[in-house]
């Protein structure tokens, strides 16, 4: 069937609606890619067969969805089950027949399968009380988990294309900016331009041939928003492309799609093909007389073709290097034609936009980072997942409130955002209500939302090196500052994680970053010294440790630190088990002993110990009582 | 035609002209490693970074740009040699001369700017290249496209495809002639020409042996450009005589 | 005016009295090798000056892969952007009048620019087998040229 | 170019088959030929140039410019592990050098046998589970070198 008129669209929904309510019971399994590599894939298969078994499809009307994922990545894999609101954590398809003779028939919970609150060890059944879930406000994720990602008519039950059917039969092109410029939403990819902004200046760029790109080259590390969104609700992306391009007037679109994401690409194709046969996509749009098709393209795995033109470039079949943009990619981009580029969120969040209305979304967030914004917290934090909050929201109550505070209850150090062109941000700043403006001010830059929680076992000055390692792999080595300077400034550090380090590298540092941020030719090479001035803003006395005491207070640095076990270990041999060299000598319930020639100072005994007694110090006192 | 001023002076432009041409035009000397006339602009050495001022901007707002690709504007305001343009031009010459210690261009252009020793590690492998990618853009240009960059980053390097002799090549030497440290070597005689590791057959004037260009290169641009390949096989010289004879032929007046 | 160069055979005594001009014209030290008109000389006191024809459809504006090779619209001549060759000889090789020389001396190509609109060698020429005329006038034949009257040329 | 063996070339026409005879088809023909061959033989590259009318040179130029390209064959399973910041810090480290004791190589390298690749890989984009690597297609989170055994037995299999 096609959709030829608002009518058939209005006609189609109820009929997706009708089929949804039909369900009167639905369990929801996430089979997001972390779920998946728990076994979510068995989980939701058993709990297909168990039903089809025991026809309860047909007798109280019970269906299960492969769901996109639920964000609580760490729990996994996840099932929720509606109306009840339920959810139960670290299912295993074993589990699934008790589950559905207890819960299912007997309506009544596993505790077992509960989630245990990490602060207070409670048990919570519901859904929406999980700290976790309560706090969040979905705008662009606001299907991903409550649909079936390759069944568009659940998701237009669940309101997709709603938004299109309203730009395209109620609404002329500019009113649709209109709209977009009311919501005050801003590129969810890093940089925060205005979307309205740019879409404006792409539109009077002269021409008849315009492109719409969507960017799903999610490179930083740490983030995972975009994959979620790609995967677990493609067709929130291509609603907004094609609102997008009906308010610039173009017909070609693209989505960029890192190739390390195959869920991602197999999922958006499949919307793509569903969306076309029904006439949600391709030529005369909804009977509209609105022509637009989006296609594919997988990147070949370059950070930096998340840069906009270096993008363009890969999408043309090039290498993937960046030009100057003084004359800008709204009038010059693909194939030198006037182009928008927006990341995943952005155009995920464009259909609710048009849908709900521009005032709807600003009325959310702060006065210059309107809406919601979708973060993936990570690192050494309990509750590591995807996450979608109003802008504004402070760093601790992200961190302590949804994120449950620092794993094992160690002490915070710092919270890195904003990937590779971002920086580190210390204790005394996690009051800081998360925007735009306010994370660039700290030094650091909102990125595509990954916060990396760092606790005291981080050495920041290995983080620095960790970051400027990877940028020295993915610099293109088109410029000079970015090829040559990544290269020296990765010795430089070299050099002060093997405690080879000197009086004047630090200005030394300082200085080459100065020289790239000011000449490198893209925001790769301009922001890669970020996370050194960060670290070097808030953690300089580490740096100095190493340099003057040839010591790093974290214990990471291996060339400069040795291991000891003090004498309140309790000999419970969990250590030389895990020991890859060996290097632990003991017998249980004895004090065990670590043989420092043997010892590579990887610090797998200390992650392991349970009672805390194992301490590092710097290595250079070793060598100081030999010759004692 | 955009008026701007380049170092307090004013200077009047053609209006599709970047801020390294105004330059030149005030007399204003901006070091360049990877401009080249024929060439679009390309950024990448980063050396002629200068500072600049649009009219609406706040005047003591300057931006960090690269003259050889930043279209002038009209009231348009350019610093060339202000103490962080100098200073960034100071880092990339640093950097490049440790990659290329020896090379005696890095050094004079480094040592102009008060550069005499890298402050960085040396490169401990000898190179010249300082990837400036103008020979494989005149390669894209004379239209073969026989060699490119290949891996990126530090890794980065110019290199026929599979590091063996580039198919495509058609020994025009046009790589070797525009490189502005002379790290391309090749070899020429009467008979044979070897660039890449490839060699070429000459084509030779009949009358006198002498090479005049290879085969390759005749072919390739007879093909190219529509111009006979008969044009190609003759030296010059013999050509002018040619000529000569031609003319005398015509003489109306004997 | 539209201006033209002409070249009467008849009249060259092969004296290379251009060619020393061309040089100076075109660079203090006056080599030979730097002169872009050329004297083919055919026998005593009988010479043919060959020089750039700025032909219309120019084989070396064709294959110049730099974009080099430019008509200036003051002067009509094909002139060079010496900032832009990068000396690959393809217009040597492509010119079928063998105008485009090499300077081996200089690792460059040269060739006649018509000096800004005024060709520096006319002036020297002794006998007007060399001239720049409207372009009316270069249809007229040449006036005959009485050799034996000649004196020596000083 | 000599010494690489022949390879079959009908898989690649194939390939070539699907994808408009242009430019920016190169880098999907590539994927696709990586995917179908497990790395990318030379005589492939040659044809694609061929095909596409793309230059030799600049095929070449993408292949080595992508990670995702390898032009050695690699062995018939892939280890990637993920260095990502959240595994980064949550000990990637270790990973790969447990993998060095335990197959012999070290990252982009394959083994003599040609059974596994080890490669390191920029955030796979599962960070809740740091840190994450996978063993074919399969991914173990919270993976811990003390384990490795059975993650390499496991190979591609999805066996928990």
């Amino acid at each position: 069937m096609r959709i030829e008129s608002s009518d058939q669209f209005k006609a189609y929904h109820a009929e997706a609606r009708t089929r949804d309510e039909g369900l009167t019971r639905k369990i929801l399994v996430c089979c997001g890619t972390g779920c998946l590599a728990t076994g979510a894939k068995e989980v939701a298969e058993a709990f297909v067969h168990e039903i089809e078994d025991r026809k309860l499809d047909v007798e109280v009307g019970l269906g299960v969805k492969s769901t996109g994922c639920h964000g609580f990545c760490e729990r996994g894999p996840l099932v929720a089950f509606l109306p009840e609101g339920l959810l139960y954590t670290k299912v295993k398809a074993k589990k699934v027949p008790e589950i559905i003779e207890k819960t299912i028939i007997g309506r009544e919970l596993i505790p077992g399968l509960l989630y245990k609150n990490p602060v207070n060890k409670e048990r919570i059944a519901a859904y929406d009380e999980i700290p976790f879930y309560k706090n969040q406000v979905r705008v662009a994720m606001r299907n991903i988990g409550r649909i079936d990602p390759t069944d568009l008519m659940d998701a237009v039950a669940h309101d997709a294309y709603a938004g299109l059917a309203k730009a395209l039969f109620e609404m002329t092109p500019d009113e649709v900016l209109d709209e977009v410029e009311t919501s005050g939403q801003r590129g969810r990819g890093g940089a925060g331009f205005n979307t309205a902004r740019k879409w404006r200046s792409c539109k009077s760029a002269p021409g008849d041939r315009r492109f719409v790109l969507c960017n799903g080259d999610e490179g930083d590390p740490g983030a995972f928003k975009d994959r979620s969104i790609m995967e677990g609700d493609p067709h929130s992306v291509l609603e907004g492309m094609i609102i997008g391009a009906y308010a610039l007037g173009a017909h070609e679109g693209y989505i960029y799609v890192r190739d390390e994401y195959p869920l991602a690409v197999v999922n958006l194709q499949l919307a793509i093909i569903e969306a076309r046969k029904v006439g949600l996509l391709g030529e005369n749009i909804m009977g509209s007389g609105f022509d637009f098709d989006i296609q594919i393209s997988r990147g070949g795995g370059a950070f930096v073709c998340g840069e906009s033109s270096a993008l363009m470039r890969s999408l043309a079949g090039m290498t993937g290097e960046p030009r100057a943009k003084y004359v800008h990619s709204t009038a010059k981009g693909l194939f030198d034609l006037p182009t928008v580029l927006n990341n995943v969120e952005t155009w995920a969040g464009i259909g609710a936009i048009v849908h709900h209305g521009g005032a709807w979304f600003a009325a959310m967030g702060t006065d210059k980072s309107k809406g919601t914004k979708a973060f993936s917290l990570v690192g050494k934090v309990k509750n590591t997942g995807l996450i979608e909050l109003p802008m504004g929201t402070t760093l601790r109550h992200i961190i302590y409130d949804i994120g449950g505070g620092v794993l094992k209850d160690r002490p915070f150090k710092a919270v890195q955002t904003g990937g590779p062109s971002g920086g580190c941000i210390p204790e005394e700043l996690l009051d800081l209500p998360v925007d735009y403006e306010k994370l660039t001010e700290a030094g650091s830059m909102m990125g595509s939302g990954g916060m990396i929680v760092m606790d005291d076992r981080t050495c920041m000055v290995d983080v620095a090196r960790y970051f400027i390692a990877f940028l020295t792999e993915e610099s293109c080595g088109k410029c000079t500052p970015c090829r040559e300077g990544l290269k020296q400034m990765l010795g430089l550090y070299d050099r002060l994680i093997e405690g080879r380090g000197t009086d004047g590298d630090i200005e030394k540092i300082e200085a080459l970053a100065a020289g790239m941020q000011l000449g490198s030719l893209c925001e790769l090479g301009k922001s890669a010294p970020n996370p050194v001035l960060s670290t070097l803003k808030y953690f300089r006395s580490e740096y100095e440790a190493h340099i003057k005491d040839h010591a790093c207070p974290a214990g990471i640095c291996r060339e400069i630190t040795a291991f000891e076990i003090m004498p309140d270990c309790d000999g419970c041999h969990a250590c030389p088990k895990v020991c890859p060299t060996d290097a632990i000598a003991g017998t249980k319930k004895e004090l065990h002993v670590i043989d420092h020639e043997a010892c590579i100072s990887c610090g797998a005994c200390l992650d392991v110990c349970p009672t805390d007694s194992i301490r590092t110090f710097p290595k250079i006192e070793l060598a100081a009582e030999e010759v004692v | 035609m955009p008026t701007l001023t380049v170092n307090g002076r004013k200077v009047t432009v053609g209006d599709d002209v970047y801020i390294l041409e105004a330059c030149r035009a005030a007399g204003v000397e901006v070091p360049t490693l990877c401009n080249f006339d024929g060439l679009e602009p390309w950024g990448g050495c980063r050396l002629c970074v200068v500072d600049m001022s649009l009219e609406k901007w706040d005047d003591d707002w300057f931006k960090l740009v690269t003259a050889c690709n930043h279209p002038v504007e009209e009231g348009m305001t350019v610093v060339t040699d202000s103490e962080r343009v100098l200073a960034t031009r100071r880092v990339v010459l640093d950097l490049l001369l440790a990659r290329c210690p020896d090379t005696p261009l890095i050094q004079r252009l480094a040592a102009e700017l008060g550069v005499d020793e890298t402050s960085y590690e040396k490169n401990p492998e000898h190179t010249d290249c300082i990837l400036c990618g103008l020979c494989t853009r005149v390669c894209d240009h004379i239209g073969v496209s026989a060699i490119a960059s290949t891996d990126r980053g530090w890794g980065r390097e110019i290199a026929p495809p599979f590091n063996e002799p580039p198919p495509d090549c058609i020994g025009c030497l046009a790589c070797a002639e525009v490189c502005p440290t002379d790290h391309i070597p090749f070899a020429t005689s009467n008979v044979k020409r070897t660039i890449w590791g490839k060699d070429f057959e000459m084509l030779r004037d009949p009358k006198t042996g002498e090479a005049v260009i290879t085969k390759a290169q005749a072919e390739h641009f007879a093909e190219r450009s529509g111009v006979p390949m008969t044009y190609f096989e003759t030296s010059d010289k013999s050509k002018r005589l040619e000529v000569a004879k031609t003319f005398e032929k015509l003489q109306v007046v004997k | 005016m539209k201006m033209i160069y002409k070249v009467s055979v008849e009249r060259c005594i092969a004296c290379g009295k251009c060619e020393l001009a061309c040089a100076f014209a075109h660079g203090s030290e006056g080599r030979p090798s730097k002169s872009r008109i050329n004297i083919h000389r055919r026998g005593p006191e009988l010479g043919t000056p060959v020089v750039c024809f700025q032909c219309d459809d120019a084989a070396c504006v064709t294959v110049c892969p730099t974009h080099a090779l430019v008509r200036n619209e003051e002067t009509a001549a094909i002139d060079m952007v010496r900032s832009r060759c990068i000396s690959c000889r393809m217009c040597v090789a492509g010119c079928p009048f063998g105008n485009m020389l090499w300077d081996e001396a200089y690792n460059c190509v040269q060739k006649c620019d018509l000096c800004g609109g005024e060709p520096r060698c006319v002036p020297f020429c002794p006998t007007g087998a060399i001239a720049w005329v409207p372009i009316e006038e270069a249809v007229l034949p040449p006036e005959p040229l009485d050799r034996e009257s000649l004196e020596a040329v000083p | 170019m000599a010494e690489t063996p022949c390879v079959d070339l009908s898989k690649t026409e194939e390939i070539l088959g699907s994808y408009p005879h242009e430019e920016p088809s190169l880098i999907q023909v590539l994927q696709d030929v990586h995917r179908a061959y497990n790395y990318l033989p030379c005589d492939v590259l040659v044809r694609v140039a061929e095909v596409l009318e793309v230059p030799l040179a600049k095929v070449f130029s993408v292949s080595t410019f992508y990670k995702a390209f390898s032009l050695e064959p690699q062995g018939d399973t892939i280890i990637k592990v993920c260095m990502g910041t959240a595994c980064h810090i949550r000990g990637a480290g270790q990973l790969v050098e447990e993998l060095e004791r335990k197959l012999g190589i070290g990252a982009d390298e394959t083994t003599e046998d040609l059974r596994f690749t080890v490669k390191t890989v920029n955030c796979v984009g599962a960070c809740a589970m740091a840190p994450v690597m996978l063993v074919g297609e399969k991914y173990w989170g919270s993976a811990k070198p003390a384990r490795m055994e059975k993650y390499l037995a496991a190979g591609g299999n999805d066996e928990n």
